[in-house]
């Protein structure tokens, strides 16, 4: 969908360039919505911003996480207390309504980019703490102590011994972040409080409801972007319950005969 | 009469990993007897197949392990059960604990860490004989645990609050408490202190004097074997090598690798050079033809490589598998 | 006593504070990073949505802004205003129904929020729980696999997603639950009668099951993989060949090692249900909390989203700390150590 | 540098723990006032023996550096370890003093393979500069412990059996050329037709190499049958040591009598003795936090005295011991020289 996007007759930002609220068709796949939008092209445009959205903050969010992660692991000591702290903080407050506050200040500015930053911030915590109950298991295991009386430095102790153990748990985590962040931007989306222009899952869902799409009978404006969301998080579920557990070390070692 | 009888036991476990099948050969062709009132030991290193034919004879059989022929039979005073062929239902309710109880290996943690041990103590006691008067369960429980030698504030600790010993000791008097016919301990010693697996053991012993049943004790240890069991089985790569009272098994060992077991012991007040065996024990996915000590063994003859030895008896109750005694080279 | 004081209730007492202290400092940051000046910006909103008040209302109005947002003096003394009217539990006026203080209103919508949540959170946390430890304890059984999936994929979708499709097929397609509200359009709120009880419910189960749902995932997933290991653990390995009948295994030995955990989980996880309640109401026109920001979002009513958001991070704070202090009384270990 | 001729000189050094959280807690002394030495010039092997929670461990980590000690200190080569800061000290020190650790499968990470560990020991200690002198050097060091470097190459740890990957282990400890080797239970986790090739190995090493061995067991008879000298730990205390033959064939303190008498023999001969009644300890804590002498709770021939202070070091024969009963405080202070 992503790739069809870019052969997509319509410019998304453009409105009434088709007849408006035509059902289903085999013109129009996903029907028309009152805007005069074709859905289906409309909706590729808005899977591919999401995906968009979602790779970014979880990138953002992976990297404060395994920096934190891995520093408080292995330093330990005061700073792994101040850093857990600060972590579950982070954890248990209520995203949401800081998130609407904030959205509501930036309103106007607000933009894929700037939520991808803001997602990417308060993302890391649940992650963060993965890491580091891994790295500090990792640490009190012999291989550890032997890599250290071999003269390796830490820098190569942690890529070479470690890494490969954080990985799998960055990788299970970059989908989760990932849907996590695409979950967001549709619910600050149907609160209105994104860039509404930009197509995306969520302002899909956004002027569906300005348009009042159920009670006039458009239903499918609302059911094709909630199928689309459904088969989007179901695949990317898939894909990552399949990944992961091709990478899980568990894996790979039955894999080389263990 | 023989409580237990084993008859040419074959159990393997048949894995698969990303299509490839794996058949591990753990236990082949295993027959013995245990009898009433004796301590029966079971020696062999790690993987030999001792874990899994406890786990057989005690009707524990699950995939990926797989019975694929013999005969597991027990006479308990009449009451006969056939452990291949038992019903879930009857095993659970009439056989465990009742007439065959554990003291597991690591038995440290066979305690309900959010529980105290007298909870643990009524499950057992309620699944098979339903408690209906609780004053009358604690008194017989007290009463237990203080004939084995143990305190009764033991009963209202949870299991962290023991020490390591304890827990063993704890371990064995729930494995008592219906004076079963047989008690399985596997490794009941093995991540103890010397001094405390020496109290362990010394309960075990007193134990089955007192109740003449009998246990099956299971360790690598052959140390303890020569102190505890009256009657030892040598097991290597799935098979029994040797079986023989304890004297007999350490005076007189025939198997090359019964004796080398014991010849290496090392000793206090003793310094002569012990000597290794060559090479490691088979996997047994894929384990040798012929007598599977064979690649190992320092007296291999041709036939060793082809013919699987036959398990016989030399004198009155000493058996052994080695070619080496059939052609009476010893 | 007095060690559990130290080792326990004095780390959780610090955690506590500071959530707090960071939630509401991040409430105070924001604002002050809005690029222009937020007074000016929400006074010449709240003119262009054709606002009516005269020009000495707004001149107040700008007052309680410019007082709300604490924009008088150093950012430091600022800071500490901020501080200073808060603990006096003064949240100001809601701009759009000016001058209810956000504080009463927020009070009137709590319950409805909270007679949604405490239950849902509940029943998902229970069902979850019992099905996730059974579905590791009995492997094979082919419904426990089919919840699983369902329980995963559900989990997964955004709350909104969950709510709209429920909606649509329960309300939409098959009329035989109410379209929105908490209870029928012109009946007064009269928790006396049985039958606007009965109304309320009825108006709740779409809402919670959304909840309930979306959290049942969770805490299945959470509770299987905690006990996947729990079920080759020596303990429950023992009682099998004890003979104990499997259900008291799942319970005491199973269940009842691996829910510690998720206690804990349900602590953390405290602030993200709160937010998908939230989500819920908006969806279901339902009349608490989550109702009340949408209407502040739609009338730039600032001080009511301010209010909703130092509400919530102390609601929050509030129920982890009173998890943590429950928490020792499930587990002996935590209560001895 | 004065080195008084002593490889290792570990003097009066006391480790404490912190058990519990910041405030509070309690202080559990592992090691307590620990000294002996081994000798530069003449290579041995040296155990140090004691049940869990002796403190062995401990020791052992404080010799390797993981650990700073709370009180004394630790000489190797006549330099204190304490004033190890930089990271090319640190790297100076250990390319001397190399650990092989319990468990063999747990000493090398399952996802690399055990050459490699080798290959970077040999590059990281300057033993070779590139990889096909490093190939050279590790296939030497394997040498020395009977395997070859085509024997494990492209070999993951669980694709050799237990014995051959303890002997790898060692080899990677020899590749640096040590002075001395710390060798923490190394067999105990090895199957009994395999143990002794180790336990051989590291006689060889001492006779062949010059290495120095510490060997950190809670088994009495192999290291009755491999080492030279021989110190008990109870508690974090050495309470005696001395020449093996001399502290196991001819115990003085009644831990060491208690200790040897428990040890099962592999003979079915004593078993009447060996079944009779013993008392067992009281809990660990409990005789951590005693006062005076750890073993008085459980010390058949107690004294009011060793309840009140710890009992002094006293000279029996060639062994050093730590009780009351030597210092003339005892009635029967040859009670137990015999033997």
């Amino acid at each position: 969908m992503i790739l069809l996007s870019y052969n997509s007759p319509y410019d998304p930002g453009k409105s009434f360039v088709v007849p408006w609220d035509l059902p289903p068709s085999q013109e129009h796949l996903f029907g028309t919505t009152s805007r005069g939008q074709d859905l289906f092209w409309w909706l590729t445009f808005a899977v591919r911003n999401s995906l968009f959205l979602g790779v970014l903050t979880a990138i953002i969010s992976r990297i404060i996480a395994i920096l934190i992660g891995l520093t408080a692991g292995y330093r330990g000591g005061w700073l792994d207390r101040v850093l857990m702290s600060l972590n579950d903080t982070f954890v248990v407050l209520p995203l949401l309504p800081i998130l609407i506050l904030l959205g509501f200040l930036l309103r106007d500015r607000m933009n894929l980019f700037y939520l991808a930053v803001i997602l990417g911030l308060f993302g890391w915590p649940f992650d963060a703490r993965l890491i580091r109950s891994q790295v500090l298991s990792l640490k009190e295991r012999s291989f550890t102590r032997t890599a250290v009386y071999s003269g390796t430095s830490a820098f190569w102790i942690t890529i070479n011994e470690h890494l490969p153990f954080v990985l799998p748990i960055v990788f299970a985590t970059t989908i989760n972040n990932i849907l996590w962040s695409i979950g967001m931007e549709v619910t600050l989306s149907v609160l209105g409080l994104s860039d509404l222009t930009t197509p995306t899952l969520g302002t899909a869902l956004f002027w569906a409801n300005q348009h009042g799409a159920l009670v006039a009978g458009v239903w499918w404006w609302i059911a094709a972007p909630a199928l689309v969301t459904i088969v989007l998080f179901l695949g990317l579920y898939l894909l990552f319950t399949s990944i992961n557990e091709f990478i899980d070390p568990r894996t790979r070692l039955r894999l080389i005969g263990g | 009469m023989t409580l237990l009888s084993v008859k040419n036991l074959r159990a393997y476990y048949r894995t698969e990993v990303y299509g490839i099948s794996r058949t591990v050969q753990a236990v082949d062709g295993v027959s013995f007897d245990l009898l009433p009132n004796e301590i029966y030991g079971v020696a062999g290193e790690s993987s030999c197949g001792k874990t899994t034919l406890i786990k057989v004879i005690s009707g524990n059989t699950k995939p990926p392990l797989k019975v694929l022929e013999g005969s597991v039979n027990y006479n308990f005073n009449d009451y006969k059960v056939d452990m291949l062929h038992i019903s879930q239902d009857e095993l659970r309710q009439n056989v465990r604990w009742k007439e065959i109880s554990y003291v597991m290996q690591g038995s440290m943690s066979v305690l309900n860490p959010v529980r105290k041990v007298i909870e643990t103590f009524r499950d057992i006691v309620d699944t098979h004989e339903r408690i209906t008067d609780k004053k009358k369960f604690l008194e017989q429980t007290r009463a237990h645990v203080n004939r084995l030698g143990l305190p009764t504030d033991v009963l209202n600790a949870y299991p962290h609050q023991l020490s390591g010993g304890m827990r063993q000791r704890v371990a064995i008097a729930l494995a008592t408490v219906f004076q079963p016919a047989l008690i399985i301990a596997d490794e009941p010693t093995t991540a103890l202190d010397v001094v405390v697996q020496r109290g362990v053991l010394q309960m075990i012993r007193e134990i089955q004097t007192t109740s003449g049943n009998t246990v099956l004790l299971v360790t690598h240890d052959m140390a303890v074997h020569a102190n505890v069991a009256d009657r030892v089985m040598i097991m290597y790569a799935g098979r029994i090598a040797e079986e023989a009272p304890t004297e007999t098994i350490f005076d007189a060992p025939l198997h090359p690798y019964t004796q080398h077991l014991i010849h290496s012991l090392p000793m206090i007040g003793e310094k002569s050079t012990k000597a290794s065996l060559k090479g490691a024990p088979p996997n047994l996915a894929d384990p040798p033809g012929g007598c599977r000590f064979h690649p190992r063994c320092p007296y291999v003859m041709d036939v060793c490589r082809t013919k699987v030895p036959d398990l016989i008896s030399v004198k009155e109750r000493h058996r052994v598998a080695c070619h080496l005694v059939e052609e009476g080279a010893l | 006593m007095r060690k559990f004081i130290l080792k326990y209730l004095i780390p959780r007492i610090i955690q506590f504070l500071t959530i707090i202290f960071v939630g509401i400092t991040v409430t105070y940051i924001i604002p002050r990073l809005a690029p222009t000046d937020p007074v000016e910006a929400q006074i010449s909103t709240m003119m262009a949505m054709g606002s009516s008040l005269d020009p000495a209302s707004i001149e107040s109005m700008r007052a309680a802004l410019t007082d709300l947002y604490g924009l008088s003096g150093s950012p430091v003394e600022q800071y500490f205003t901020f501080w200073g009217r808060l603990l006096r539990g003064d949240l100001g006026p809601s701009l759009d129904n000016f001058p209810t203080p956000v504080s009463k209103m927020i009070g009137q919508a709590l319950p409805y929020t909270l007679r949604l949540l405490i239950p849902a959170v509940i029943i998902s946390f229970i069902f979850g729980n019992l099905f996730g430890a059974m579905s590791s304890y009995y492997p094979k059984n082919k419904a426990l696999k089919v919840i699983e999936v369902l329980g995963q994929v559900v989990r997964s979708i955004p709350y909104y997603i969950v709510a709209i499709v429920l909606l649509v097929t329960f309300s939409y397609f098959i009329p035989i639950f109410p379209f929105s509200g908490a209870y029928p359009i012109g009946t007064r709120p009269d928790w006396s009668s049985l039958e606007f009880i009965l109304k309320n419910l009825e108006h709740a189960v779409l809402p919670a099951a959304t909840l309930i749902l979306v959290g049942f995932g969770g805490w299945f997933v959470g509770m299987k993989s905690l006990t996947s290991n729990i079920i080759s653990e020596d303990y429950v390995v023992y009682v099998e060949t004890a003979g104990l009948s499997k259900n008291r295994i799942l319970i005491h030995y199973i269940i009842r090692t691996a829910i510690l955990p998720q206690f804990t989980a349900l602590a953390m996880v405290l602030g993200t249900v709160f937010s998908g309640a939230l989500i819920m109401e908006v969806v279901f026109g339902y009349p608490g909390i989550g109702s009340l920001a949408i209407r502040a979002i739609y009338s730039n009513d600032y001080s009511m989203i301010m209010g909703i958001t130092i509400y919530s991070i102390i609601g929050v704070a509030v129920a982890v700390f009173l998890m943590d202090l429950l928490y020792p009384l499930f587990d002996p270990r935590v209560r001895y150590q | 540098m004065s080195t008084n001729g002593k490889l290792l000189d570990v003097q009066h050094v006391t480790v404490e723990f912190h058990i519990g959280g910041l405030v509070g807690g309690t202080l559990l002394t592992a090691v307590n006032d620990a000294s002996f030495s081994l000798e530069s010039d003449k290579p041995e092997i040296f155990t140090l023996a004691g049940e869990s929670g002796s403190g062995k461990t401990t020791l052992s980590r404080l010799l390797l550096r993981d650990l700073e000690p709370t009180k004394g200190k630790v000489l190797f080569e006549g330099r204190d370890l304490s004033t190890i800061r930089k990271r090319s000290e640190f790297t100076e020190f250990i390319k001397k003093v190399q650990p092989v650790f319990q468990n063999p499968f747990e000493t090398f990470n399952p996802l690399r393979r055990v050459e490699a560990y080798l290959l970077d020991t040999a590059i990281n200690f300057g033993m070779a500069s590139n990889r096909r002198d490093a190939a050279e050097v590790v296939d030497n060091a394997l040498r020395n412990v009977g395997l070859s470097l085509d024997e494990v190459r492209q070999r993951y740890p669980h694709e050799l059996s237990g014995g051959q990957i303890q002997r790898v282990s060692v080899a990677r400890a020899l590749i640096s050329k040590p002075r001395l080797i710390l060798a923490d239970e190394p067999v105990s986790m090895v199957d009994a037709s395999l143990r002794m090739e180790i336990v051989n190995l590291f006689q060889k090493l001492r006779d062949e190499q010059q290495v120095s061995v510490i060997y950190i067991t809670h088994d009495l008879a192999t290291a009755y049958y491999i080492s030279d000298r021989i110190a008990i730990m109870l508690r974090g205390y050495i309470v005696e040591s001395g020449p093996v033959e001399d502290v196991l064939d001819r115990p003085a303190h009644p831990y060491t009598q208690l200790l040897k008498e428990s040890v099962p023999e592999p003979t079915p001969k004593q078993r009447e003795s060996w079944a009779k009644h013993i008392a067992l300890g009281a809990t660990e804590v409990k005789e951590y936090g005693r006062i005076g002498c750890k073993f008085a709770g459980r010390c058949p021939q107690v004294m009011d005295i060793c309840r009140k202070a710890d009992p002094p070091d006293v000279q029996v024969g060639r062994q050093t011991v730590k009780c009351y009963l030597y210092s003339g405080h005892g009635e029967n202070a040859a009670a137990g020289s015999q033997s």
